[in-house]
């Protein structure tokens, strides 16, 4: 065990994974002797070479497009992108290529890569760093996604997300890439995609959420005072509404935390899908806190755009009194 | 020296047997044995007939939009006659001539043409499924080449694509990777005048489409596309520099599409007919009929009797697609994923994305007691 | 007024707003001599010339990104995406860029620009030629989006759209385009953005539609023989919340169809609104009949697919009898 | 002739006051008069005064990201310096001196980086703001240069952009367009060595940058960025050839990025400390000073005075940027749309985006008769 950033639990997953697959590799632009902007990928160049830690001409694209050359190859690519308001250069690649060569062929070729993308706002970033768009790519068929908010998850769904046989996007909420440290296993493991995780039993009201708002939402259920259970999807897509709507069906009250604009959000569809599971025992209409629909705005309003602490109690409060 | 000549080139032209059927032998003698120059001759017709059939059947609504191959046989045959087994031929979807050559079953593209994505599962023979999506398949074929380049296979990728393509991005993205990561990639524009209605010039206004792989320090040449010979040496030529060296190759081969863009298309809304009658002149197979007339390779006799072997083997493939058993709709869920998540099997299994419909029990489920209700 | 097809008040719409206003100018692949592949172009080119007709080159992003400097540079142009499939590679000037100029520089530079774009299923078409990506633009704020489902409205539709100082995306239901013919006055007039559409009135059950489904859900309402509302979208962001919420205070259920893939589907937008404005009023849980949460299938499979009349119903009787 | 050469080309490197200070007087005499030049050389120092304050700003806490600009003075300068009042300069991150002179107000790039969007409107001097997305801004030129050519009011659109950007599929396209629809368009790259920590031969493995120009027919050139004469000799030429022609020139000035990337970057991880050193004696500002000296146009006096009225000129700067009254958040409801739609305005009013915050009335709302609860 170490007591690991998110972050690091990222960069101990890659390494661990290359270590025992040679068919892993790394695609991305200043992932090479740099480590990424982030350092995600700190020490892998010297570690394991210039052909498995590649640095990337400067286009998305290309990235996206000759990861999934890769992966007909029969390789295990890891192309990353450097940020996620990045990741529109990519988009044809990425939705209409990765995620349709298995259907497209009827299984004939598969795209097993793991597209690693920093994600979120709350950094003081320049424009385009700090988006939330993982309902947009919860809508197209044929991606999973995970987004994990801790580091022993990071490392179990990167484990997970590498080692299967699909295209997935591992999204990383960079606001807390190093907010703070947690137990992590040396061994490998994995935390199985699709399955979300219960952070907090509780009676009254479900909140629901994923990435670095969850942090903000165990705030808000200390501050109350209520018996709320926080569900972490974890896996954005498949969503797993079972966990979900069971926790509803207990509780009957629920809300949905989230960075990205609301209208179309994934809050929508946890909505929309609570009022299909758990109608009969619903006792306030499922709320959504999330990011207004703007654009997210430069960093000197981005905490006024965010859904913090503040929103959700309210939320919490209205909800229950509903 | 204020002014000084950093960097100097030039783009050439190679013609080999040309349209009046002149051969020059020098490039040209031993280049390709008789037999397989005949082969490749009798691979042509069936490709045609296979075309003229493909476009009946559209016509007579037994099949989707499809998009004639006819006078474009030869830049993707004399790819698949260099490249090796272990290779890879990643298309758009003018290239019947080279999948065919390569083994691909004649029924898959006929399949795909019909709507049917088992025309897209292809065993065995390192090809892509047609491109629809304009520009999409060079970064695979770059992606490939570097798979192989990482395993050390010694294999290569060789890609095609249309004029029109190289004014999309991703065709500068794929040409850049390969340039600067130093990757076995072969790509041929087949240059055939048009995309669509919009003619070359303004997809690219350069004296020609050859140059655009001097942005990449890439070898770049101009062929005649419609000349086997030299068709076959460029891309040997590139092949062996990208299998040797690591090099990406660029060629322009020009030809012309003597068909519509597609059965969805009329051309005459924006062709001149004279272009056209001067094309046909060019037809690759004239010439090379005449050409192995002259050498004695090639008689009328053998013409009817390919002919008739033609329309054999083409019924047959078209039998074979159109009996195909109809697909259900389970294809398309269980070919999503390589598993099936219990979401998608409840969709799949109740073909209803409708909560009541999927799960009608729900109709009866008791209120919790104490809910506002 | 005249009987035309929807393709044919398009070409309308067109041929007099660039009668009467120079800035308008169209681009598009094969827009020009050859009226584009759908033929909404048809005559334009004769009729205004190849400097406000023009031919662009096969680059999506290319003729998004221009139309963009166009616009900023006082023009209205018109750019066409010839399928909805080949959004893809334009897809970061369009969400990136177009989308967010206004808010960037804080009303400094608008986009005013239409970009027109034939969408969804049910022609037998090849790959990428039948998709519904409405809900991924719906989710990008700076976008308006509109979607006619009658010639009636793709004339007024379009005029507004091309006169709306915001970028909007004219989604033309290909299905439709010459299914029927309505009469349509030859003088301009305007469909104002963000107001759907009661196309007719009942009492137990909404409907809410868009696009070429719209018509499916008028026969399965015929054949229903109950009192049902129809709305038709007509805009879909920003979606007129108003007219569905208080048809659904009415009828106390409601169902959604779409074609575009369920999971984070307009419907789950719709659902959650409906459950957050008709709480209370609520018989039923939504019921979203859409596409499957799979790639849309090659054509042999295409009606497979796409909701139906007989899904349609399904769902009207079983919310109905809920 | 079965191989002929088609297309012959080159590409030229200019250069006229080189690193050592000598200037070549056959292309240099009466290029730019002696006060400009002083001019552009004040214009220099204020500039790069602003970069070091602003970088102090972003190490203190004071200012977010920001991107120097120092070394790379010249290419944007000489721009600015050719380009008519009606012409637009559409810029990336690293050419404030270009801003600057055409009188774009200091404080906006301030504001931009301080994370405050009213950095970006801009009034009356036709430049765009700070383009974050790498490789957007050069569409959105040809844009704009094409709806000069539509409006036919005489005016060009000239664009700059990193090494690193001429790998994008964006760029490629920009450049296509131009060259296609014949746009009067300048398509400046400074090539500064890196892009990140990215080495340029990894974005163009070309000998040189300059020929990617070649790929679409453009007139290409590569000049010493570093020079002010002969940057103001290629973008007069390429200003003319899009002004008198319609046609776009393909520019690579060779410069270099003195600083780091951004702040956010530390290039000691990824770059030789030689590399640097070689280049600081390139610096623009240490041949022109030199230049100026040995003319007799500028003093060590003059000097001192100048960098007391850099000093006076960025310290307002800084403190308008710093005293403008905060942002609220309607403002980014408010510039959404040049309209607010109901629920837009909704949200701004209430901050809310759950539906009982919004509407908390709702709460009291009575059950329809008959509703199943
Ligand atoms: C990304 C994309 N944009 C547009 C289209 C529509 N389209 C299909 S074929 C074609 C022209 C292709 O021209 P070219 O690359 O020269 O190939 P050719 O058909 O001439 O063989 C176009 C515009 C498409 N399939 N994909
Ligand atoms: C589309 C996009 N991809 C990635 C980035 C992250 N990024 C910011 S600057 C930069 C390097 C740019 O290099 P270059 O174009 O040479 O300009 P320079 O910074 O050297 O002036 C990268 C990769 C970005 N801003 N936009
Ligand atoms: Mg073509
Ligand atoms: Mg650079």
């Amino acid at each position: 065990m170490a007591n690991l950033t998110l972050v690091q639990a990222i960069n101990l997953a890659l390494i661990q994974e290359m270590e025992k697959d040679s068919r892993v590799l790394l695609l991305g632009e200043d992932i090479g002797l740099n480590g990424g902007v982030f350092r995600a990928t700190e020490g892998l160049f010297q570690r394991f070479g210039g052909d498995r830690v590649v640095d990337a001409p400067l286009a998305e694209s290309g990235i996206m497009g000759t990861a999934i050359g890769l992966a007909m190859g029969g390789l295990r690519p890891i192309p990353e992108i450097q940020f996620e308001g990045f990741m529109g250069p990519a988009f044809d690649q990425l939705t209409n290529q990765a995620a349709r060569f298995n259907t497209r062929t009827r299984g004939g070729i598969t795209c097993p890569l793991t597209l690693r993308v920093p994600v979120g706002g709350g950094i003081h970033a320049p424009e385009l760093h700090s988006d939330s768009p993982e309902a947009i790519y919860t809508h197209t068929p044929g991606l999973k996604i995970v987004m994990p908010s801790s580091p022993y998850d990071a490392k179990g769904l990167l484990i997970s997300a590498i080692r299967d046989p699909n295209p997935v996007i591992f999204f990383e909420p960079k606001r807390i890439y190093r907010a703070f440290r947690e137990e992590v296993p040396e061994d490998e493991y994995m935390v199985p995609i699709g399955e979300a995780r219960t952070v907090c039993e509780g009676e009254e009201l479900t909140i629901v959420s994923w990435g670095a708002t969850v942090v903000q939402c165990m705030n808000a259920i200390e501050k109350s005072g209520k018996s709320i259970e926080l569900i972490d999807l974890r896996t954005i897509s498949p969503i797993d509404m079972d966990t979900v709507s069971k926790s509803v069906n207990k509780t009957g009250r629920c809300v949905v935390v989230h960075e990205a604009p609301k209208t179309c959000g994934l809050g929508a569809e946890i909505a929309a899908g609570v009022m299909e599971h758990c109608f009969l025992h619903l006792e306030a209409p499922v709320q959504r806190v999330c990011g207004f629909d703007t654009i997210m705005p430069y960093y000197k309003l981005e905490l006024d755009y965010l859904p913090d602490e503040q929103r959700i109690s309210k939320a919490i409060t209205e909800t229950l009194a509903y | 020296m204020p002014v000084k000549t950093i960097f100097e080139t030039k783009i050439e032209h190679v013609s080999i047997l040309d349209e009046h059927g002149s051969f020059d032998a020098d490039l040209g003698a031993g280049l390709i044995p008789d037999e397989d120059v005949v082969a490749m001759y009798k691979h042509m017709m069936v490709c045609r007939h296979l075309d003229e059939i493909a476009f009946k059947l559209q016509r007579s609504g037994r099949m989707g939009t499809y998009p004639e191959n006819r006078g474009q046989e030869v830049p993707p045959l004399a790819a698949a006659y260099v490249l090796q087994e272990k290779d890879w031929m990643v298309t758009c979807y003018r290239e019947n001539a080279g999948l065919f050559w390569r083994g691909l079953p004649m029924e898959k593209i006929l399949l795909h043409w019909m709507g049917d994505e088992r025309g897209n599962h292809i065993d065995n023979c390192n090809v892509t499924p047609p491109a629809i999506a304009i520009g999409s398949q060079m970064l695979h074929a770059t992606g490939l080449a570097w798979s192989s380049k990482y395993k050390k296979d010694g294999a290569i990728a060789c890609t095609f694509f249309g004029d029109g393509a190289t004014s999309e991005g991703d065709f500068h993205e794929a040409a850049n990777f390969a340039a600067n990561l130093d990757l076995p990639v072969v790509f041929v524009c087949q240059n055939n005048g048009w995309a669509i209605s919009t003619p070359t010039k303004l997809e690219c206004s350069a004296p020609t489409v050859a140059q655009r792989g001097i942005a990449y320090g890439m070898d770049c040449v101009q062929v005649d596309g419609n000349d086997i010979f030299a068709m076959v040496k460029v891309v040997r030529d590139a092949v062996k520099n990208a299998r040797d060296n690591n090099r990406p190759t660029f060629i322009e081969a020009l030809t012309y599409r003597l068909g519509d863009h597609t059965t969805a298309d009329d051309a005459r809304r924006y062709r001149d007919a004279d272009e056209l009658a001067m094309w046909e002149k060019r037809d690759p197979m004239i010439r090379l009929r005449k050409y192995l007339e002259d050498k004695d390779l090639w008689s009328s006799a053998q013409e009817e009797e390919q002919l008739a072997e033609a329309s054999k083997i083409v019924t047959t493939v078209v039998k074979n697609a159109e009996e195909i058993e109809a697909p259900t709709s389970n294809d398309f869920f269980d070919c999503m994923y390589t598993d099936l998540s219990p979401q998608l099997q409840l969709q799949r299994d109740t073909m209803r994305t409708s909560s009541l419909g999927q799960d009608p029990s729900q109709v009866t489920i008791q209120p919790k007691e104490g809910a506002v209700q």
